[in-house]
């Protein structure tokens, strides 16, 4: 990736990075001090990227604040707060002229211009070294300008909800202490308030949400009438299993760490027969490993729901990282024919949504449904402005059955039969995982077979007509159009606000499967397209060129574990228009 | 025994495609008569299998029917009785689904302790694919893959299950009708996890554990505490005759259905539950913060 | 499926069909006869179709005999045994004016015109009822004027490998009854001879093989060194396993069968890593569950063969049926990006011959191979003239290592690290499924990570180029060329035989990922491209189209289980062409 | 104790992942200090893992490494010692990995019997993942996952492995630490199969059972005799303190790799050996009868 060099002043926002081992309390930090900030008026983005070890190692997080909304990350640091004496080292390509470092400069041994803040020996002032954190955050929040007293109020709630009543007094302090800190340095001059011009606070934020991709898609599952998941732990697609855990009782879920994936798919499966809506969360091996039930699903016509949560393989890869890899794989997985739908939120509001949608599409339509997203989606979050519960009671799409039911009735529209559940009306509810008659037992009669993958198969042409249309951003009269998919989205929205072009426009795609045919006229009407994709192989790319037969030759492409940063990417695509004077 | 009664459970029209002799007719028969004298009705019994001659049995009940994957019938099985605590639940199969391509689950359900009746149809052998060897196989039992004979010890179900503390553990034969009727009875009536591992004859790739040899090689258990887990293990792990009954069995624990919170706090079924939106609202504000 | 009249005289062979329920010995028939036949001068051809059970149901073997080499089933009956009640309803469709139905009439209970010959009273004169497929070897053979002496002789040998030394008198009483019962046949004028007018017999066929696929396929493993296979049994793919177990001792060969798949699929790439040249051999379901540990041998680069034969999908489907549905999931399967080979013979030679293939690339190239398959190259078979056993000592791609051996070393040629093994050599051996180091440790160091994917991905150059290229049959200067992959080339081939138009070809794929550069030019050439495939949605046709960018608009698709019929396959070809005016 | 020697086995420049503290490190001592205690070379060692905190303990091993997928160690690890009998194979793993995912190899490498040693660091949680139960969690365990704690009971490793027969069945406590390399050296040494499940105190996410629970819970086994099966089954289902020993052992059984017939008839290496031509010949001519 290309190098961008550190222009504070020319930007709308500050970037602030924190790095140092696991464990050192770097996550505490995002937590409050976003939390602090957007209580004090302000935008926030926070994302983080982390080693597949509990301790030690070389973590950071970036914090983007700005006075307008503000949601992807960014290459360039303004203000770097190095925990640990590999920090520096470790984000020492992002690190431009007019960085400001920030830290125990005895701890540190760089040859770097640092501003000394005694973190260590403050908090053992206080009383115990574990308050440094707390310093930080005072001080970040001091040199932002924040408000101290909504910091106060929120820090003392955050620790009360965790029941450390006797630290909430000493963290107070630290809080206090780091902001005065800043005070200090503002007024020796060593932080130049002037360099963050734009910052400018509004009172309209204040209730905004912040939550990450994690939470938005327990939320959605919530909102979509979920109430079953089995899963089996696995980065990053655990946090959605912890969510609707630490929820379960709320909203009467049954939660179940399965022995295995196979278990888990097989398990939600059975809970959708039994009159459930279920979901398992996981990611690439983890699914691969569910393939085989993916296909019983598609036979039997069972409604199920698959967060895929994506991280660097093959294999076991890159654990903790993040890549749009298993597209290809959620497409064919599971052997046989049979259709199903590809969601790939590129925000947290649509994560959210579609997570409904799935629900509401997998009960409906009878089939599997994915919600593809990645390890930044799960650990990313930004002011929004709201969630909206749904409006209705969840549609079932179930029956009560009658004596002579049967499973799958020939003959339906679009081939569905109505779903009945046992228990549920006189009828018996039979599936079978072998080919099957109407009543659901085992078949090899070949005309039978026939109708049966046609009725199967035949839902697919709704499936195309309720396709949802992708997002088009920027300018309908586009020459170049920018192609992405999933968690890219706001990423690639900076990246061509940044290059301000007139005849520029980003072409979003929520639904990656199948796709909408409108698409094929979005794409057409540009001269240039370029693919911009978190993986080697280009396989969204690859599949619009099989799903519309427009083949597309610019593409930009990553796959080191991390995301695309905005002003990176951003340079990328001006020298990509520039090579190709204008071809498709 | 009601012979009558067992028709409410007999698929009409149907033949099932097993061997002439096979064991598995006696298995079907004894299971409807089960049922039957449990005064279940077919709408109360969910039988979930996997894929196999044994696992075909649901084909041929008047039951709901879930004919899932091989190896994979106790997931979904658990699941559907968390789901629905109102049904009776009975997961089928043979022997190499359930401890062979099926054994993870098989070691983990017994943890999880459902209220769901396990039988295994235990053959010795994979019949639909043809005669190789099961995790039951005996040493030295040859077939097309195994032409120098099974070079690994057998699994014995019984033995595993007492050692994980299953809740009911017994074995019979199906050549012993009645006995196996009561015992799939008993199964059936326990509150939690029941095994019943079935000797069951395949005449087309099984020569060695036929009708005569399970008769000559079985005895009934008599005067066994089946409270006693030590000696259960130690009749579990007699080598000679193998005894058939109940081996171990423990009331007390409670089934993951109890202990699920979901039934306690509400008990309309899941699929006409609806979404506390309130509470969701109420949640989503909490991200104010 | 359309219907083809039965027209035996246009014919250049005669098709007969036995069915009767699984049990009743239709395959030792098959197998006698095929063998007898041959042995007196013919070429044949036999395929069968069966249920999933053991014993009962509709099963019918066809065997096509003729003076010229014949290598596909049609639909067309000429001659059909009946065994039970339910045979002549089972083949009802298929049954024409001119067809001869010979069998125990008081057993059939139907009004066709039957030749009645009473094998069971036959048999029960001879001593046991289980002669009456003995009989009617000996019947058809006399029929078809077979060498009775090569028969015997061959009864013989067959009953003695078998060790049942006391039928052996009894079964050639009841060959002979069976001829001279062809031979009254005959003299009664109850079939005429002259229905077989082109039967002529040669010599020089008495030395050809016969053998089916799943034979081939476990041959070519052997002759591709093959000395490990660790399976989970599985229609149709445990022929394979049988094989090389009935071998094992002759070429000293690991065979385990696993407890599931996913030990098997690890066992192989843990052979391999100790040296050995290790198979998988699977079906849908099976490979399925293998998907994650095929990532493991991408992301390790581990050497491994898979062979899968196709079934009939989702989930258990058709077990004993077969399809072309899995190749979209071999494509890609496992999670991550990693190169692949898929193979997919036509014939029994390219099924030998491919699979030796597959051994030298995947050890080569370490990388997965697939053999691709399905339950009609299974068991099907026909004369072939020879299979050449290899000329020279396995070649194999591995180094005795250094102290400072390093796994995967970078730089290498076309992303290749040579290959050690441990205990050969000082050098330690260590492979990692988390991203890694040269030395095979993990890292999560983003440059390395970048370099260590382009190098996986870079065998992809060498693997295209060395691609293999398709087979064109018929006219170099064709307008119409039909493509097929895998089993399906015989079939096609006597299709277009059949329609005998001089403008059409076919262009057959034995290996279809990377297709060759060339089959571009193949395609171009043509005004039209009728894809043929035994599936629903044209899996092919779609890899086709996105590998080359050309559409294929005419498909011809079969999926109901069974394989097409070369005499139908023509009607629909003809009927395609018409349809559309010469159009691509 | 020739620690001295172990540096043969120590990775040079590299710092293991784990947390200060972590029982991880006395089992990785232990095990470079028995291997070391063995005289075995670096070159003879291949040590197959799979994934998590314990699998990760060959990244800082001076051996062969195969470091395969979560839960997937046996089946590789098998086949690495059928190929070449000669190496010293180990397999190596957390109570997840070995008991959880991987819980179908478990039961079906005991019945092989194969050479191998297999090492399973039971902290009664998953690490790596960050803290969720694992099937040797006690009940009411709690965890962000099992927010009302554990409601499965806990998965007995050693019993288990004695139902199923295994041919060297022991236990330890990783604090103990001249015992573990005492019983890991003895596991090496058995021809056969030998679990090893070793407590092992997760400092980070088990607040339970940690080393002070360890030491205060568990107790050495004393004269007690190895062969007897079911004493040795009494033993391991006893509840209150656990004890630490060799629990069983059964010397005589014959091991996979031995039963395997390529090594009866051939001696060469797998990776040297060229196939049979002319018998391959022969056996094609088979095919024209
Ligand atoms: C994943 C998968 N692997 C393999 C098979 C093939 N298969 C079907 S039944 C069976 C084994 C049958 O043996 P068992 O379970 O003992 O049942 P039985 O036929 O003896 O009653 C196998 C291996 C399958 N259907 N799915
Ligand atoms: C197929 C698959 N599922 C899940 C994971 C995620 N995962 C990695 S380690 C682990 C469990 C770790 O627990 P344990 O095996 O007890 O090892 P520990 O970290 O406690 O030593 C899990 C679930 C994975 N890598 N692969
Ligand atoms: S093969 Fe065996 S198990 Fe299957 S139906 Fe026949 S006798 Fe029964
Ligand atoms: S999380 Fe637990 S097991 Fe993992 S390294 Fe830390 S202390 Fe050890
Ligand atoms: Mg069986
Ligand atoms: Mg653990």
């Amino acid at each position: 990736m290309k190098k961008v060099i550190s222009q504070i002043t020319l930007e709308q926002d500050i970037s602030i990075v924190l790095c140092g081992e696991a464990g050192q309390g770097i996550q505490t930090v995002e937590q409050l001090l976003t939390r602090m900030l957007k209580l004090s008026g302000y935008y926030v983005f926070a994302t983080k990227e982390y080693m597949s070890r509990v301790r030690g190692g070389s973590n950071s997080t970036q914090i983007r604040v700005s006075s307008k909304p503000i949601q992807a990350p960014v290459s360039r640091i303004d203000l770097l707060i190095p925990l640990d004496k590999e920090a520096i080292n470790h984000v020492s390509s992002r690190l431009g002229e007019r960085i400001i470092i920030i830290g125990d400069q005895e701890k540190l041994d760089t040859d770097k211009k640092v501003i000394n803040v005694s973190f260590l020996k403050m908090a053992q002032e206080i009383g115990k070294a574990i308050y440094a954190n707390i310093i930080a955050v005072g001080l970040l929040l001091g040199l932002l300008e924040g408000d101290i007293k909504a910091g106060r109020v929120f820090l003392k709630d955050y620790f009360t909800q965790k029941k450390k009543e006797e630290f909430v007094a000493d963290n107070i302090k630290a809080l206090e202490r780091g902001y005065q800190e800043a005070k200090r340095l503002i007024e020796e001059n060593l932080v130049q308030v002037g360099s963050f011009p734009h910052l400018k606070k509004s009172s309209k934020v204040e209730n905004n949400l912040l939550l990450n991709g994690a939470e938005a898609i327990g939320l959605g599952a919530i909102a979509g009438g979920c109430n079953f998941i089995s899963s089996y732990p696995m980065s990053p697609s655990t946090g959605v299993l912890v969510f609707l855990a630490q929820y379960a009782h709320d909203f009467n879920i049954i939660v179940e760490q399965a022995e295995d994936e196979i278990s888990a798919i097989n398990m939600a499966i059975g809970a959708w027969y039994a009159g459930a809506r279920a979901m398992v969360t996981t990611s690439g091996g983890g699914f691969s490993l569910m393939t085989e039930g993916l296909s019983l699903a598609g036979m039997i016509e069972s409604p199920l729901v698959i967060h895929l949560a994506q991280r660097p393989g093959p294999a076991t890869g890159l654990p903790t990282r993040t890549e749009q890899g298993d597209l290809h794989l959620a497409l064919y997985a599971g052997h046989g024919e049979f259709p199903r739908i590809i969601l790939a939120p590129g925000n947290i509001e649509e994560a959210y949504q579609l997570m409904q949608k799935a629900f509401y599409w997998a009960d409906q339509f009878q089939i599997p449904v994915f919600i593809l997203t990645d390890q930044y989606t799960m650990d990313t979050y930004y002011n929004i402005e709201r969630l909206s519960v749904p409006q209705e009671e969840t549609v079932r799409f179930i029956i009560k059955t009658d004596y002579d039911y049967q499973r799958y009735k020939l003959g339906g529209k679009d081939g569905l039969s109505p779903r009945g559940i046992p228990g549920f009306g006189e009828g018996l509810v039979r599936v079978d995982s072998d080919e099957h008659d109407e009543m659901g037992l085992i078949t090899e009669d070949m005309s039978i077979r026939n109708r049966m993958v046609e009725k199967r198969n035949a839902k697919w042409h709704q499936l195309k007509k309720e396709a949802l249309i992708p997002t088009l951003t920027g300018t309908k009269d586009y020459r170049v159009l920018c192609v992405g998919w999933g968690s890219t989205y706001y990423i690639i929205k900076e990246a061509l606000d940044r290059l301000d072009k007139p005849d520029m426009a980003l072409l979003h795609f929520q639904q990656v499967y199948p796709i909408s045919e409108t698409s094929i006229d979005f794409l057409k009407r540009a001269k240039q397209i370029i693919s911009i994709e978190n993986n080697y192989s280009g396989q969204f790319s690859q599949l619009l060129e099989m799903q519309t037969g427009i083949s597309i030759r610019s593409r930009i492409l990553k796959y080191d574990g991390l995301p695309f940063y905005a002003d990176e990417l951003a340079e990328e695509i001006k020298d990509v228009i520039e090579e190709n004077g204008g071809q498709k | 025994m009601k012979e009558k009664d067992a028709i409410n459970f007999k698929q009409k029209g149907i033949k099932p495609a097993w061997c002439p002799g096979c064991g598995n007719f006696l298995i079907l028969k004894a299971l409807q008569q089960a049922l039957a004298e449990l005064s279940l009705k077919p709408q109360q019994v969910v039988v979930v299998s996997g894929i196999g001659q044994a696992a075909k049995t649901p084909q041929y009940l008047n039951v709901h029917m879930f004919n899932g994957l091989h190896g994979r019938a106790l997931p979904p099985a658990t699941a559907i009785k968390a789901c629905n605590p109102l049904l009776t639940v009975i997961a089928e199969g043979g022997d190499g689904d359930m401890y062979g391509e099926g054994g993870n689950h098989f070691l983990h359900t017994i943890r999880r302790n459902p209220d769901l009746t396990h039988l295994v149809h235990n053959n010795m052998v994979y019949g639909l694919t043809k005669g190789q060897a099961s995790p039951t196989s005996e040493p030295g039992f040859k077939t097309p893959v195994q032409v120098d004979g099974v070079i690994s010890e057998p699994i014995n179900p019984v033995a595993l299950a007492i050692s994980l503390d299953a809740s009911f553990v017994a074995r019979t034969f199906c050549g012993n009708l009645e006995q196996t009727v009561e015992i799939i009875k008993k199964a059936i009536r326990h509150p939690g996890y029941a095994l019943v591992d079935i000797f069951q004859p395949c005449v087309t790739f099984n020569k060695i554990n036929t009708f005569k040899w399970f008769q000559e090689h079985t005895y009934f258990l008599e005067g066994h505490d089946v409270h006693d887990r030590n000696q259960a293990f130690l009749r579990a792990t007699e080598t000679g005759k193998l005894p058939l009954g109940i081996f171990y069995q423990h009331e007390k624990k409670k089934t993951f259905e109890q202990k699920l919170t979901v039934h306690q706090e509400q008990k309309t079924p899941f699929l006409s539950r609806s979404i506390n939106r309130e509470r969701l609202e109420e949640l989503i504000k909490t991200r104010q913060f």
